[in-house]
């Protein structure tokens, strides 16, 4: 095998060693290290895509670290799903990174911001490494190193309310940590291995049900609070909305997908199919979490007077659309979750991004205060309503094949309250989206609101905008590019 | 003998676990907690495992109760009534 | 699918035309305003003139296709212009073309937003009625309600924007029901939505409660649109807070858009032999029957003339769907026929509605006394569509009605030819006044009591300006010639008995 | 009422806890899947494989070496992070700060203390080196390091201390953990086996032993150091006074 | 039965809960994070107690140790890794206790989310960064 082999490991490394080294850089040169710091994040997403055609849909690539082959060292291990989310993380953290070049000059103080560059790339280093890695022990270093720099960015810019945010988001977040290390413990000590692979095999046909199904529970309250699945969200509202609007697009975007999709690899290819009674009962459990997260998320965003608020709880919705597509337990649902956490990830990374555009020209942070806005910033409110059309649902865009695939998902696995769910969670996205749009497009906005500028925010910050929003209309419009081998890889994870 | 030992020390890490928690003065919550985990360090040393007896030692009551004492000494010392 | 498809881009090309006048706006917003105005209407000229030229083609029963972009083998977009599409098209291109150069003059602020949203609406109804499958249909579909919002709140105003609001609702609501039925059709039907000349789903994939669930969620979900009953809602309000040109295209056509997947639903996904197995064609013309009568009486009561004519819109697009559920030859034929018909008059109606609203200012029909005499022509125009839509002989209203009536007795069941004479009845009890009073009665002419006073002159010159009324002339006299001539190769006679002889030989 | 229902959800989660580690293997037999499965190769083969008497230095820098590279990452972005949070004191010189350490010592602490570090750091300094022969290795000596700094603060007050250790040199060291996997593992890939394999690029067979052993050192060396750097730095952030918290917050 | 010759897990276990008890009840935010550590300590336990085997050695080849009595290695090595991510999560949330205390004079967590939710005090200056 050629040299394709060794990219996984480096697509992981790059941006870890590129952390370690901005400091260097930060103390010689303070102005490069914006952009220093796209160049390891360019090269992880350029072997990314010179990996697309080497890995078969059904099949993966394992990478055996230090040489040792899988139960006794360490594997990484890439499926074509796998490589599906790494690509969307790579594109969605270089489009952030771009973006916040001139967000952090205005919103974060001098002396932090080589760590929030510092902090930035081992958080997209650890989500590449978390979606990568084929051992549930390492799986926990990752998630801890994400959870961390993700504490400590949405504490960065220093107000009073960051820094509460945040240490909510620790409080709920560390706790949730260690249940994900109990239950690997727990794994370990009924099968004796930490390989996925080797503990699918073993845990069919060990003895231990009470053992298993508990680890299973602690595994889903660990990701469902790192995932913001509907009891355990309360972080996700305050953290995401004071975070700095780049930040709060790559949590809601990438870190909550990243978590849901551990706990499908968990589900599907460490406790498989033949153990769904031991996963059963959770799994309705989490369903029906789920189906509360679609209601309660939109009904909340509804009533939000803040944007980036009202886009925070929409997250919570749309995490529930996620799950709901995973507890059908159909290849179908399961393709239509994938879909959803690519849409999801581009256009909510969009929305944030917009949102940091109005509160980077004109301070504006309230929905009231955006009334007229499209007449001074047009580009803004043009992604803006894409990327929401994407949120509900309509069909150009990508959203819709994802919700096409949820629905149907749970048709064929015969849930028709999840279905009604899913479509009354469109409906109530459709309300709060349209009634942003509607403010911006079609109110005449306050005389001296939007009176002075008539240039919108600087190109650095609108090409990010664009190019997330205009995403989300090429994989709606191109959806055969991932969607068949999305099918198969479903096929084969079930 | 063995099990003797081992329940003595499972006993008083639980004791101290409890007093820490229920102290109301916090520097004393935290120099309970030292010993707390110097405790556990002497539990894994019986468990057969010296690295992590140092590592527990040096980290666990070495730098993480300091860490504490520092917090305690630039917030407040008394833990506040409802 | 008809095996003599053959692939060609024209079907995309039309599609795309009027995305012309899209282009022109872009290419210069502010100045040459005439020329940028002509070009918006040049986009829907043109397109109108590529669809003519398939006609040859379609009459012999070849269909174009061509395939955009697909998700999976079994769900892709594709354009296919059978008859029945053709068809639909055919009026929708010619009413869209009449409605932008009649709105080049009546539009006064914003033209840039309005002919930017026409356009796109336009390319989007095209769409629908080229969609060669139910998912390219639901796409068009859910992007022209997007489109068509921007059309409804031109006016700005707090009624325009409450109206518009409501339209959201609706939509947005029937949107939802008809992506779950469009699933269920996926699912139940495994994955075969296409538009099979016999209907595709039948009985031994899915269970009969599967089926009739599909159905009546496509119904609610295309009732919406297609302004039945309980789901008519938006379109009192629409109407009148819609600039005349928008809501002449709103009735005419995009009301028709509903009624239209309704026929492609009971002609092409269900078949009509499964319909009447199910039973479920029975609880379709009830509705539709409600909805007549109903509105029928509604619009007496209106005293705004686009009020009234909204109401009446919404009883004979129920025609359509009366004619459908009778499942006889002749209904089927007078229902597909009275979509072209009602477009022709109804939207001739409205641009009247239109013109005496720019000229005189008036909107109640109580105050147009003597209107007849300022502007002769249009309510002479007015007048025969109005007549025609009362069902008088010469007229096509005529054809659809007594078609109607021979379905009814096919299908024997003299029940709706009562419902038709009553509706005719009620028709003429609310359009006949308006006409007396435009024409027989005039200002001051009740002071003087009974007495013969001087009747004011009929008044040629003074007629609004000619783009708006040469529109509403072309359409009154179509009115009566494809009345008297229908069996004309190119009228609506032709194409739509070849697709109902398929279906009900 | 909140005390009353989270007292009863853990009591809940406490029984279901107590009920599962009833129904776990025994502790301590031979026959569990955990002493069966995968520990016998280590056992066995894990002093020729890793050429370290100290299986777990082997296991955790050869073996699992991944994960170690995980955890350095994660001592490393918990620096940063509370530099994040409280800002680094700034460059140069701590002006206008008062030497006011944190607990009030005498002079025979003093005395005590300044006896006592350097001892400590040469404990630790042989912790870290015989790393793979018994107990210990790069973390606990760097932790080691870490706590004679802090003994050394306490007393001596962050002013004295930040004098002997300046940011300057904290600054770079703080990152070697990290660069020196990296190229240990880098070397790995050139000498042809996978990443973070320990291997010299076509060193002599009989050579190799010996080199991965030195690796091991290098590897051990470089935790050590860049433990003890982060450590200090994360103590002498939190130290600092308010006033110079606020200056750069 | 079981549980008592497991008595090692069971205490590991109670130990937990007594530290998630603390983090979810206690109000004040020092004594949450000393739960938070009780908790992660408890874990480590069990990992640990997990590896043990009756008289057992080191897992070091110092002369005379022989591999078949050797302690699991494996759970040592992870527990290594696990006590520094411990560290590290209490160092973070140290240092934020500090600044908040800095800035909202209270440790009670109930006082300190109590004030005004975010979004209300969302006014353009505020963003602007900077204690």
């Amino acid at each position: 095998m050629g040299a394709w082999r060794h990219f996984p490991i480096f697509m992981i490394t790059l941006p870890l060693l590129g952390a370690v080294l901005m400091p260097f850089l930060g103390y010689l040169r303070e102005r490069w290290v914006p952009y220093a710091a796209l160049l390891p994040l360019a090269a992880s997403t350029l072997l990314g895509f010179l990996l697309v055609g080497r890995i078969p849909a059904g099949d993966h690539l394992s990478y055996h670290l230090g040489g040792w082959e899988p139960p006794f060292g360490i594997e990484i291990r890439v499926d074509h799903v796998g490589l599906f989310l790494m690509l969307v993380v790579c594109a969605i953290t270089l489009l952030a990174l771009v973006y916040s070049r001139r967000y952090i000059e205005k919103e974060v103080s001098p002396g932090r911001r080589t760590a929030y560059y510092v902090l930035y790339l081992l958080m997209s280093g650890a989500m590449l490494g978390f979606t990568a890695t084929g051992d549930i022990f390492n799986l926990f270093v990752f998630m801890e190193i994400l959870a961390l720099s993700s504490y400590a960015l949405v504490a960065i810019t220093g107000n009073r309310n960051a820094v509460r945010a945040a240490f909510k988001y620790v409080l709920m977040g560390a706790p949730s940590s260690i249940m994900v290390l109990l239950a690997v413990g727990f794994l370990y000590s009924v099968t004796g291995t930490l390989n996925m692979a080797d503990l699918a095999s073993r845990i069919a046909e060990s003895g231990y049900t009470e053992v298993l199904v508990v680890s299973y529970i602690l595994f889903v309250i660990g990701f469902g609070v790192k995932a913001a699945l509907f009891p355990l969200h309360m972080w996700l509202p305050d953290a995401h909305s004071i975070a700095p609007s780049p930040i709060s697009a790559l949590l809601s975007g990438l870190l909550v997908e990243v978590c849901a999709f551990a706990l499908v690899r968990i589900t599907f290819s460490v406790f498989t199919r033949s153990a769904t009674d031991l996963v059963g009962g959770t799994a309705d459990a989490v369903g029906v979490a789920a189906a509360a997260a679609v209601l309660y998320g939109g009904i909340m965003a509804i009533t939000q007077k803040d944007l980036k608020v009202m886009i925070a709880y929409s997250t919570v919705s749309h995490i529930g659309y996620i799950f709901l597509g995973i507890t059908a337990f159909t290849a179908e649902g399961l393709t239509g979750a994938m879909y959803h956490m690519l849409d999801h990830g581009l256009a909510k990374a969009c929305l944030f991004l917009c949102a940091g555009n109005f509160i980077y020209l004109k301070g504006y942070r309230r929905i009231e205060e955006l009334r007229g806005a499209w007449r001074q910033m047009p580009w803004t409110c043009f992604a803006f309503a894409l990327a929401s059309i994407s949120v509900i649902g309509i069909p150009p865009t990508a959203g819709f094949i994802s919700k096409w695939y949820l629905i149907l998902g749970n048709i064929r696995a015969g849930k028709w309250l999840y279905t009604i769910v899913l479509l009354s969670g469109s409906i109530l996205a459709a309300v709060y989206c349209l009634r942003i749009i509607y403010y911006m497009f079609f109110q005449a906005g306050k005389e001296e609101a939007w009176e002075d500028a008539s240039r919108d925010v600087p190109p650095g910050m609108l090409v990010p905008v664009w190019a997330l929003s205009l995403g989300t209309l090429f994989f709606g419009v191109f959806s055969y590019l991932l969607i068949p081998s999305l099918l198969k890889a479903s096929a084969y994870l079930l | 003998m063995e099990t003797a030992l081992n329940l003595t020390f499972i006993v008083l890490l639980v004791a101290t676990a409890l007093m820490a928690v229920w102290a109301r003065d916090l520097l004393a919550a935290v120099i309970i907690f030292s010993v707390y985990s110097l405790i556990m360090a002497l539990m894994w040393q019986r468990l057969q495992a010296p690295d992590l007896a140092l590592t527990e030692a040096a980290v666990g009551a070495g730098v993480t109760t300091v860490l504490f004492v520092v917090t305690v000494f630039k917030t407040r010392r008394r833990e506040e009534e409802e | 699918m008809p095996d003599k498809s053959t692939f060609s881009v024209i079907p995309l090309i039309v599609i795309l035309l009027p995305w012309i006048s899209l282009l022109a706006i872009l290419a210069f917003p502010k100045k040459a305003e005439r020329l940028r105005l002509w070009l918006c209407a040049l986009g829907s000229l043109a397109s109108f003139g590529l669809l003519f030229s398939l006609l040859p083609g379609i009459l012999d029963g070849k269909t174009y296709t061509i395939k955009l972009a697909s998700v999976v083998e079994s769900l892709e977009m594709r354009l296919t212009v059978d008859t029945l599409g053709f068809y639909f098209a055919l009026i929708l291109a010619f009413l869209w073309m009449l409605a932008t150069i009649y709105s080049i003059s009546y539009i006064d602020h914003k033209h840039n937003r309005f002919f930017a949203f026409m356009a796109m609406c336009e390319s989007f109804i095209l769409g629908c009625a080229f969609s060669a499958n139910m998912f390219t249909y639901f796409i068009f579909y859910e992007m022209m309600t997007f489109g068509s919002y921007p059309l409804i709140i031109h006016e700005e105003t707090t009624i325009a924007r409450r109206a518009g609001y409501k339209y959201l609702v609706y939509a947005v609501a029937a949107g939802t029901v008809l992506f779950f039925a469009i699933v269920a059709h996926y699912f139940w039907g495994n994955g075969e939505l296409g538009f099979g000349s016999y209907g595709v789903l039948s009985l031994e994939f899915a269970s009969r409660a599967a089926l009739t669930t599909i159905f009546f969620t496509y119904l609610a979900g295309f009732g919406v649109k297609a302004a039945i009953m309980p789901l008519h809602g938006w379109v009192p309000d629409a109407h009148p807070a819609a600039p005349s040109p928008a809501s002449a295209l709103l009735s005419g056509v995009i009301l028709k858009a509903g009624a239209f997947g309704i026929i492609r639903v009971c002609f092409n996904v269900f078949g009509t032999d499964l319909l009447r197995e199910l039973g479920v064609y029975v609880v379709m013309a009830v509705l539709a029957c409600i909805t007549i009568v109903v509105a029928s009486v509604f619009a007496l009561t209106q005293d705004n003339l686009k009020r009234r004519l909204a109401y009446s819109s919404i009883g004979q697009v129920s025609y359509i769907i009366l004619g459908l559920a009778m499942l006889a030859h002749d209904g089927a034929l007078g229902g597909v026929m009275h979509l072209t018909h009602h477009a022709l008059m109804k939207g001739c109606l409205f641009l009247c509605a239109g013109v005496i609203l720019v000229k005189t200012g008036k909107k109640n029909i109580s105050e147009m006394a003597g209107v007849g005499y300022q502007l002769p022509i249009t309510m002479i125009c007015f007048s025969v569509c109005a007549l025609a839509m009362m069902g008088t002989p010469p007229s096509v209203g005529f054809i659809t009605k007594w078609l109607l009536g021979s379905g009814a007795l096919q299908a024997s069941l003299p029940v709706y030819i009562i419902i038709l004479l009553v509706s005719a009845l009620l028709n003429a009890a609310y359009f006949l006044p308006i006409i007396y009073i435009a024409f027989f009665r005039w200002e001051g002419d009740e002071v003087e009591g009974h007495g013969e006073t001087h009747r004011p002159k009929l008044v040629f010159g003074k007629e609004a300006d000619h783009k708006l009324v040469v529109p509403i002339v072309i359409l009154a006299l179509l009115v009566v010639v494809v009345g008297i001539w229908s069996n004309v190769t190119g009228f609506p006679y032709s194409l739509v008995s070849r697709v109902v002889n398929v279906i009900f030989p | 009422m909140k005390r009353v229902l989270s007292l009863f959800f853990i009591a809940a989660l406490g029984v279901l806890l107590l009920y599962v580690v009833a129904s776990m293997p025994p502790m301590g037999d031979p026959q569990t899947p955990t002493a069966t499965h995968v520990i016998p190769r280590y056992l066995e083969r894990a002093e020729e494989e890793t050429h370290t008497e100290n299986v777990i230095t082997g296991v955790i820098l050869n073996y699992r070496g991944y994960d170690t590279m995980g955890e350095v990452t994660v001592i490393f972005c918990a620096l940063a992070a509370v530099l994040a949070v409280l800002g680094r004191e700034r460059r140069g010189r701590i002006r206008g700060f008062v030497d006011r350490s944190p607990v009030p010592s005498s002079t025979i602490v003093r005395t005590m203390v300044r006896f006592m570090v350097p001892f400590i750091i040469l404990f630790s300094v042989y912790t870290i080196l015989h790393g793979e022969i018994s107990p210990g290795g790069g973390f606990q000596g760097g932790a080691i390091i870490g706590g004679s700094m802090i003994i050394f603060t306490t007393v001596f007050g962050l002013y004295e201390s930040s004098r002997r250790i300046p940011q300057k040199v904290r600054a770079p060291l703080e990152g070697s953990a990290v660069i020196v996997f990296f190229l240990v593992g880098a070397l790995g890939l050139v000498g042809g086996g996978n990443f973070l394999t320990y291997a010299w690029p076509h060193a002599a067979r009989g050579l190799q032993p010996a080199l991965v052993t030195w690796l091991t050192v290098l590897v051990e060396v470089g935790i050590g150091l860049g433990g003890a750097m982060v450590l200090i730095s994360i103590l002498f952030a939190m130290i600092r006074e308010e006033e110079e918290i606020a200056l750069t917050a | 039965m079981r549980l008592l010759h497991n008595y090692h897990y069971a205490a590991a276990m109670a130990l937990f809960c007594i530290g998630l008890y603390t983090v979810i009840v206690r109000r004040n935010i020092i004594k949450k994070l000393i739960g938070l550590n009780i908790m992660e300590t408890s874990v480590f336990f069990f990992y640990i107690s997990l590896g043990y085997l009756d008289g057992g050695v080191a897992p070091i080849h110092a002369g005379s140790a022989d591999p078949a009595r050797m302690v699991n290695p494996i759970p040592q090595a992870l527990i290594l890794t696990g006590i520094v991510v411990a560290l590290s999560v209490t160092a973070l949330a140290l240092s934020m206790v500090i600044l908040l205390y800095r800035q909202y004079g209270t440790l009670d967590v109930d006082r300190l989310m109590r004030e005004e939710e975010p979004a209300a005090e969302g006014a353009a200056g505020e963003g602007e960064g900077g204690a």
